[in-house]
């Protein structure tokens, strides 16, 4: 790993001489939640039982799936400035829709399912973008709404039946669970947006600096309802992958606090919440380790009161790893 | 000597400009007149003197909270670990109401501050974002709370007769002392906002950290302060609701940050920092629970329709107030 | 007074400052000059605590101090106003100039009557006038600038350091400024004195050190230099080399008997621009005159549909663009290099080549996907062409000096191949090379054909870069300068006869 | 102690073939006159309902449907409903609200046994009686509250640690799925089974307690972990039957068969869950009854005519297992 080290980029006038070999902390910054998921799992595999197998591996990555889709559709609205509170209540929304239009055959409910997640994307995107309402009080009210409309379309929980939606939620692709398939592409996808289109570019203009990107000529108002859309349709397909998977889709319970998780994991990715930079691979350790903080607090039997404490300190431990060093100074 | 500078066209330009701002900080009051005013036309029991006095200490628990929000809120940062430490305040005054109502408000008030303080220390001094830091803060919070409190399994009581319990329930002149208490405390915080250079420092830092920064001003201490307050004032508020229910009860809190976060920026303050008025919070506090209350008023509503109403009178609320503010600042 | 030893700094791999000496004596002003990125900031931020050396000392009054915050600084007796203007935009003018010291009544609280009258009192005195209650984001970047330097005045400091105090002032003010300045002088003050304007240098300071490269080249008496050998120095040239420039970088006047190119009429925005109208041919360079807060910066946004007009319309080519709408306005051939860099130029997140190519993404890709071929290519054009100077395109412009990332701008508008150019004070900041080959670019690209409008408050580069001159009072249209009539002399009456108010001229 | 008065409520309702049983009553009878209250015409008034919950939960929704009911069924002058979604500030705020709108008794289905004072103490002071369902309080009766009607969660749990003997014949590895930390459901569900384990079951071994918070996906995650870490377990007890269905689906995921390699107890009676007992993936369901609506009414009918009210009325929880579910099914809620 320390060859990486030495690989940096010197600039091409006067190469620089060889600094000294210790770690740079610049690098553990880029790099700390990458350290700490290393770490954590070197921890696990030497005290837990039974860490060490493929079927633990594979469910660490089915459980991270409805997070790490949300928190990759968040990484994008927080690289706008932004913030969306409502994914969990869309989550809900597209779970609950599920049930309803199952009988048109398991494509058209997970399309209908799926565009909900855009229309409220789109409600989002609107008021802030259009309207200039602050992210997240538009997003709140649509997470508070969002959630009384999901117990509305839903009503009671329902179990999901449909052997279409069981195969999604169980099935698996060369050994690879489906949802981890779909994660897999959900990530690739969003990787290439934000690194080689127009759309990611311009998008972390835009964090950057709103104003400059308006005077540049930047089609602000229509990256912003694009990006919140987006965040929408993964929340959405989240929402539908978890009901898949659970079988079920409980309006009330659904997608609960997931915007927290996201937003973690998001920043724990080394996405600052100031905007201006999306860092995908980072995202999704982040969402791992998040996933593989609850696993070991689960394996050990840890007592949710110890288990919160454990979690907030690993959190605070984590991020700190991967800010420490930097002044906060410009 | 000549005056050469060619004034702005100030003398109206001013005054135009400060009544836009008026307005737009004030829109949430615009709206609470207007719809306290409707739904006293509306509905018989509403304007009844029982009913404003159940909002307004319905609201001043709330409001408690809020006003230490503001302050974070100003000086550019969030805390959303304000309901778990307002529940916890709750459990260590009912603890402490058993060893005497010195007890009962010291322990929590030292305990959330100490909370508030750490965090504030995280943040200022780490650099760490605020969002993760408080957001370990919830967690850690809950967690300590469980773990006093038997796994949540132990509601400790306030012993029948404890002076503790006069706080919240009795009253001075007809009006309940938490009601005296929020006037109190929100013309303290108004004096200091406006009046004291600990508010000019808060308000300097939201508007640009790194400018407050270079003209020598203790950011550091200022962010430390507004933590610790906020911590403090959380658990204030959670000490009330223990006094006003006799009870430490373990499951209050949960949402309550996005609540008080929505009053707060409801009544005006940016979410982004340096801009804001502490009066703005308490109305945007009781235009919540007015909301709130005029649902209930409406009767036998389903509880998912609550919810729809409510959230989207929020986006419709804020909704009016970009526009009120669009209006009067052309 | 105020000394540094080998003072070194690096920020990762760029070498800010190399063992710098510097001194500063009692009641001397100091000229610190250098070409952007040469380490004047980075030693001011060095001196004042913002950042700390690698190696070397700073001492103050005789002791080795150590200051770990801009607070000691000041507690020290070191009053800063550093180059990016660093004030509070959304608080009111009074709070900014007081931030920190305000006056108090008796109980301790914030005299806001006391404080307010101060402020008043304060930037009265520098000729400013304004409401001090107002927010102060909503003042123009040169009243901005006086505010700071009332701020600093405020305070009875031993030294006082002026990060290029004078890019946004007009002529006036600038005077003003020296005013205060000798003052402070005069009663044992130590000035430092940042500035790319050299001719202030002469009529200001008693000595100079110059860097280049982050290190120190040259300290003396500012009277025992000429320009050529000043410039020299900072460029690292011989004095021959750089005898042969002007004043300014601009070589003569253009073609100008084509038909307007853009034409504005009647432009209304409330409270500031009442029906201002111009218009420019190709190859024209159009200056725009006028005191601070005249006008200019808002007609060139009016017409860029930048700022929300009432009324009025702006043609391009005969047709009409789109009013208040940016995108339109670029379409139709329309840039605008604004005067607020930080504010409202540069992405200081992204790199030098994301915002260079930022206006023209759309065009470097195909069906939404960028090609990074074709963007590499397009910046090392630009950053060869306007010399640039960075260690890889891929460093975040924010750690680039503040000319380099003028310069940057320049590019990112360049790069849209406008027809018409605005330019705001677009050698603000800027380094005497960089200003001239800022000028020059400006006479090679009307000479191409671009309509030029050129906003600034550099009297020698109005008339000797423009064609024509506009002058704004008030946000009207009160004059207009042309050919013979086109003198520094002329231009300053015409400035002055609308500013007096009835009196009798300026003293000037 | 629990003075014992059994007394058999009438069947009540068109809630669909409902039974409506008490088990027991205890405590000291509140008439009307110690209560203090004025005797109304139920014909007349104005009844408040402050339900705890979000209707989604099967339970609430059969609750809140058998209150209307039966408000129907006794012709009351009107029925109001809040709910307080899990906020006890907001319900505390609902009843006062209610209080203000005129409403002449109350029935209260506390979101916690403690803190409800100030919404109690203003309903004594405006002399309207209230009654608790399904969670009783901490206040005096008789003197805050009229009565509580509802389950014993504590014995629900004792139940299902026998029901769990039963099917797993005696010796088991037992996981734990714990409903929401803080919730008094959960403390008693919780006490129950584990007294009850330690009294009578010794080789009924829990191995892990884990909360999963009422849910079925969060009740699924953490069974799948679980399994995952401890391969040996093999009954898993759920404090509802949403974390059990979850369970269920985590066993299958795991190449198990629930039912039979991992056998599962949980409380509640829903329908879902009761269908998995048919199914063969649930082994036996305690029964958690919510047809509070018909013993409420006839309660406070009772109460006006001025016959003493008990402190608790403990309503009777049925028991699905592999014997009944089938025939049973159209029971469960
Ligand atoms: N925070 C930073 N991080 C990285 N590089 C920096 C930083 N600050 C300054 N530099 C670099 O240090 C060098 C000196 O910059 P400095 O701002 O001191 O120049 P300057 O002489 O003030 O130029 P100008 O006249 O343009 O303001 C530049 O190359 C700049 O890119
Ligand atoms: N006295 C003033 N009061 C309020 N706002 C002012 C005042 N002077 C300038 N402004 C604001 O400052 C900005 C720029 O001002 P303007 O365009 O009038 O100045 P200018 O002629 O370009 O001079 P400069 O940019 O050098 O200040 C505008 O947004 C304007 O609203
Ligand atoms: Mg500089
Ligand atoms: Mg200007």
């Amino acid at each position: 790993m320390s060859e990486r080290l030495a690989s940096k980029p010197r600039s091409r006038e006067k190469p620089e001489r060889p600094r000294r070999r210790r770690i740079d902390p610049d690098w553990i910054r880029r790099n700390g939640v990458y350290v700490a998921l290393v770490l954590l799992l070197a921890i696990n595999v030497a005290i837990t039982d039974n860490f060490v197998s493929d079927a633990t591996l594979r469910l660490q990555l089915i459980q991270v799936t409805p997070v790490l889709i949300v928190a990759l559709g968040m990484a994008l609205v927080i690289g706008t400035q932004g913030i969306d509170l409502s994914v969990g209540a869309v989550m809900a929304l597209a779970a609950a829709l599920i049930p309803l239009y199952i009988g048109y055959g398991t494509g058209v409910a997970i399309a209908i399912a799926v565009l909900a997640g855009g229309v409220s994307g789109a409600l989002a995107g609107t008021l802030v973008a259009r309207i200039g309402v602050q992210p997240i009080i538009a997003t709140l009210g649509i997470m508070v709404a969002g959630r009384g409309v999901a117990n509305l379309f839903g009503g009671e929980i329902k179990s999901i039946r449909d052997p279409g939606m069981v195969a999604l939620g169980s099935g698996s692709l060369l050994g690879v669970p489906y949802v981890v398939v779909i994660a897999a592409v959900v990530a690739a996808v969003t990787w290439f947006l934000v690194r080689r289109s127009n759309f990611g570019r311009q998008l972390v203009a835009i964090g950057g600096n709103k104003r400059a990107a308006e005077l540049g000529g930047l089609p602000v108002p229509r990256v912003l309802l694009t990006t919140y859309i987006l965040c929408g349709l993964l929340a959405a397909l989240a929402g539908v992958l978890l009901a898949a998977r659970s079988q079920a889709s409980d309006p009330t319970k659904v997608g609960l606090l997931v915007e927290l998780s996201a937003i973690t994991a998001v920043v724990l990715g080394g996405t600052p919440l100031s905007g201006g930079q999306v860092r995908i691979a980072g995202t999704i350790a982040g969402a791992l380790l998040m996933q593989l903080i609850t696993a070991t607090l689960i394996f050990h039997d840890i007592p949710d009161s110890t288990a919160q404490i454990a979690q907030a300190v690993i959190v605070v431990a984590a991020v700190y790893v991967q800010l420490g060093r930097r002044k906060a100074r410009p | 000597m000549t005056t050469t500078v060619a004034a702005a066209p100030a003398g109206s330009g001013g005054t135009r400009a400060r009544v836009a701002r008026v307005a737009q900080r004030q829109g949430a009051l615009v709206i609470l007149v207007a719809s306290v005013l409707a739904a006293t036309l509306a509905f018989d029991s509403f304007g009844t003197a029982g009913n404003l006095e159940n909002i307004a200490l319905q609201a001043s628990f709330l409001a408690v909270v809020a006003l230490g929000m503001t302050f974070v809120i100003m000086s550019g940062g969030i805390d959303l670990s304000v309901g778990s430490v307002f529940a916890l305040g709750g459990v260590l005054a009912a603890w402490g109401s058993r060893y005497g109502t010195l007890a009962a408000l010291l322990v929590p008030l030292v305990v959330c501050g100490a909370i508030g303080l750490v965090q504030g220390l995280v943040i200022a001094r780490g650099g760490l974002p605020p969002f993760i830091v408080t957001l370990a803060g919830l967690l850690f919070a809950r967690g300590l709370l469980l773990l006093i409190s038997d796994e949540g399994a132990t509601t400790y009581k306030v012993p029948p007769g404890s002076a503790f319990r006069e706080l919240a329930q009795g009253g001075l002149l007809g009006i309940g002392y938490p009601i005296w208490i929020v006037l109190v405390a929100f013309g303290i915080g108004g004096l200091l906002l406006r009046r004291s250079s600990y508010g000019s420092t808060v308000l300097a830092i939201g508007g640009q950290e790194d400018a407050a920064d270079l003209m020598g001003l203790p950011v550091l201490r200022t962010k430390v302060i507004a933590y610790t307050t906020c911590g403090v004032l959380a658990g204030f508020g959670g000490l009330l609701m223990a006094s006003y229910t006799s009870s430490g009860v373990t499951v209050l809190g949960v949402g309550m940050e996005l609540e008080v976060i929505s009053a707060v920026v409801l009544g005006g303050t940016l979410l982004t920092g340096g801009a804001g008025t502490v009066l703005g919070s308490l109305v945007g506090v009781l235009l919540l629970q007015v909301i709130r209350n005029v649902i209930n008023q409406v009767g036998s509503l389903n509880s998912n329709w609550q919810a729809v109403i409510s959230g989207t009178i929020l986006l419709v609320v804020v909704t009016a107030q970009r526009w009120l503010a669009k209006v009067e600042g052309r | 007074m105020l000394e540094t030893e080998g003072v070194t700094k690096s920020f990762g791999g760029v070498h800010a400052l190399r063992g710098v000496d510097f001194s500063l004596a009692r009641g001397e002003i100091h000229a610190l000059v250098g070409e952007n990125g040469a380490g004047k900031s980075t030693l001011i931020k060095v001196l004042t605590g913002v950042h700390r050396p690698d190696s070397g000392a700073v001492r103050f009054a005789g002791a080795e101090v150590e200051f770990h915050r801009p607070a000691e600084a000041q507690r020290a007796g070191i009053s800063t106003i550093y180059q990016e203007v660093n004030l509070v935009p959304l608080l009111s003018v009074a709070r900014n100039v007081f931030l920190g010291r305000e006056p108090r009544t008796r109980f301790g609280l914030i005299d806001t009557a006391k404080m307010n009258r101060g402020a008043a009192e304060l930037v009265g005195s520098l000729g400013v006038d304004i409401d001090v209650t107002g927010e102060l984001g909503r003042l123009g970047l040169g009243v901005q600038q006086m505010v700071a330097l009332a701020r600093a005045m405020s305070v009875d400091s031993r030294v006082v350091i002026m990060d290029e105090p004078t890019s946004s002032l007009e002529a006036k003010e600038v005077a003003t400024l020296f005013q205060v300045a000798r003052d402070l002088a005069g009663r044992g003050v130590g000035i430092v004195f940042v500035s790319h304007r050299l001719d202030e240098l002469w009529r200001l300071c008693d000595r100079v050190t110059v860097l280049r490269d982050g290190r120190r080249v040259h300290t003396g008496p500012m009277t025992e230099l000429d320009r050529v050998t000043l410039v020299a120095h900072m460029l690292g040239r011989d004095a021959g080399e750089v005898a042969r420039g002007g004043a300014t970088g601009f070589e003569g006047k253009h073609d100008r008997d084509r038909e307007p190119v853009l034409t504005a009429d009647g432009l209304e925005v409330r409270n500031r621009l009442h029906g201002v109208g111009l218009s420019v041919r190709p190859g024209e360079v159009l200056g725009l005159g006028g005191l601070l807060g005249s006008g200019r910066s808002e007609t060139v946004k009016a017409v860029y549909g930048a700022l929300p007009v009432r009324s009025g319309s702006v043609e391009v080519g005969g047709r009409r663009v789109r009013p208040n709408s940016v995108r339109h306005a670029l379409r139709a051939g329309i840039a605008l290099l604004s005067e607020d860099r930080k504010a409202e130029g540069i992405i200081p997140g992204l790199s030098v080549r994301d915002n260079i190519a930022l206006a023209v993404l759309p065009r470097l890709s195909r069906a939404g996907i960028l090609s990074e071929r074709r963007i590499d290519e397009l910046v090392d054009t630009f950053v060869r062409r306007l010399r640039i100077k960075v260690a890889n395109p891929r460093q975040p412009v924010r750690e680039l000096s503040g000319g380099n990332q003028q310069k940057v701008l320049i590019a990112r508008w360049l790069c849209t191949e406008p027809t018409v150019f605005l330019l705001d004070e677009p050698t603000r900041g800027i380094d005497v090379g960089a200003k001239a080959e800022v000028q020059a670019l400006i006479d090679e690209l009307a000479g191409q054909g671009l309509a030029v409008v050129l906003v600034s408050s550099e009297m020698d580069e109005l008339v000797e870069g423009a064609d024509r001159i506009l002058v704004l009072h008030d946000g009207t249209v009160t004059g207009e300068l042309a050919g013979d009539r086109m003198t520094g002399a002329a231009l300053l009456a015409a400035l002055a006869g609308h500013a007096g108010s009835g009196e009798e001229g300026s003293d000037e | 102690n629990p003075g014992t008065n059994e007394e058999a409520a009438p069947v009540g309702g068109n809630d669909g073939g409902d039974q409506q049983v008490v088990k027991e009553s205890s405590g000291e009878g509140c008439t009307l006159a110690d209560y203090g209250a004025e005797k109304i015409d139920l014909g007349e008034a104005v009844v408040g309902f402050s339900q705890s919950e979000p209707d989604t939960a099967a339970f609430r929704a059969a609750e809140t449907k058998s209150i209307r009911q039966a408000a129907e069924q006794a012709g009351v002058r009107d029925l109001l409903v809040t709910n307080a979604n899990n906020e006890l500030p907001k319900q505390i705020a609902d009843i006062q609200n209610m209080l203000s709108q005129g409403v002449d008794f109350l029935i209260v289905a506390p979101v916690n046994s403690d803190g409800l004072d100030p919404a109690l103490n203003a309903a004594k002071q405006r002399g309207v009686p209230v009654l608790t369902i399904d969670r009783k309080v901490t206040n005096t009766h008789c003197a805050d509250y009229v009565a509580f009607l509802g389950s014993d969660f504590y014995e629900q749990g004792r139940r299902a640690a026998d029901a769990l003997n039963e099917v797993t014949g005696g010796t088991a590895k037992v996981a734990v799925l714990l409903g929401s930390s803080g919730n008094n459901v959960t403390e008693d569900r919780n006490s129950g089974f584990q007294d009850q384990v330690r009294e009578r079951y010794s080789d009924l071994e829990i191995v892990a307690e884990q909360t999963a918070n009422f849910a079925r996906d969060e009740g699924q995650a953490v069974a799948e972990q679980l399994l995952q870490s401890n391969p040996d377990i093999d009954a898993i007890y759920a404090h509802n039957d949403e974390m059990a269905l979850g369970a269920v689906t985590a066993v299958q995921a795991a190449g198990l068969d629930p039912g039979q390699d991992v056998r599962i107890v949980s409380i509640d009676g829903t329908r879902n869950a009761v269908q998995a007992i048919v199914d063969g993936d649930i082994n036996a369901v305690i029964e958690s009854n919510p047809r509070f609506g018909p013993l409420a009414f006839e309660t406070a009918e009772k109460f006006y005519a001025g016959e003493p009210i008990p402190e608790d009325v403990i309503i009777e929880d049925d028991e699905y297992n592999a014997e009944n579910a089938e025939a049973n099914i159209g029971d469960a809620f």
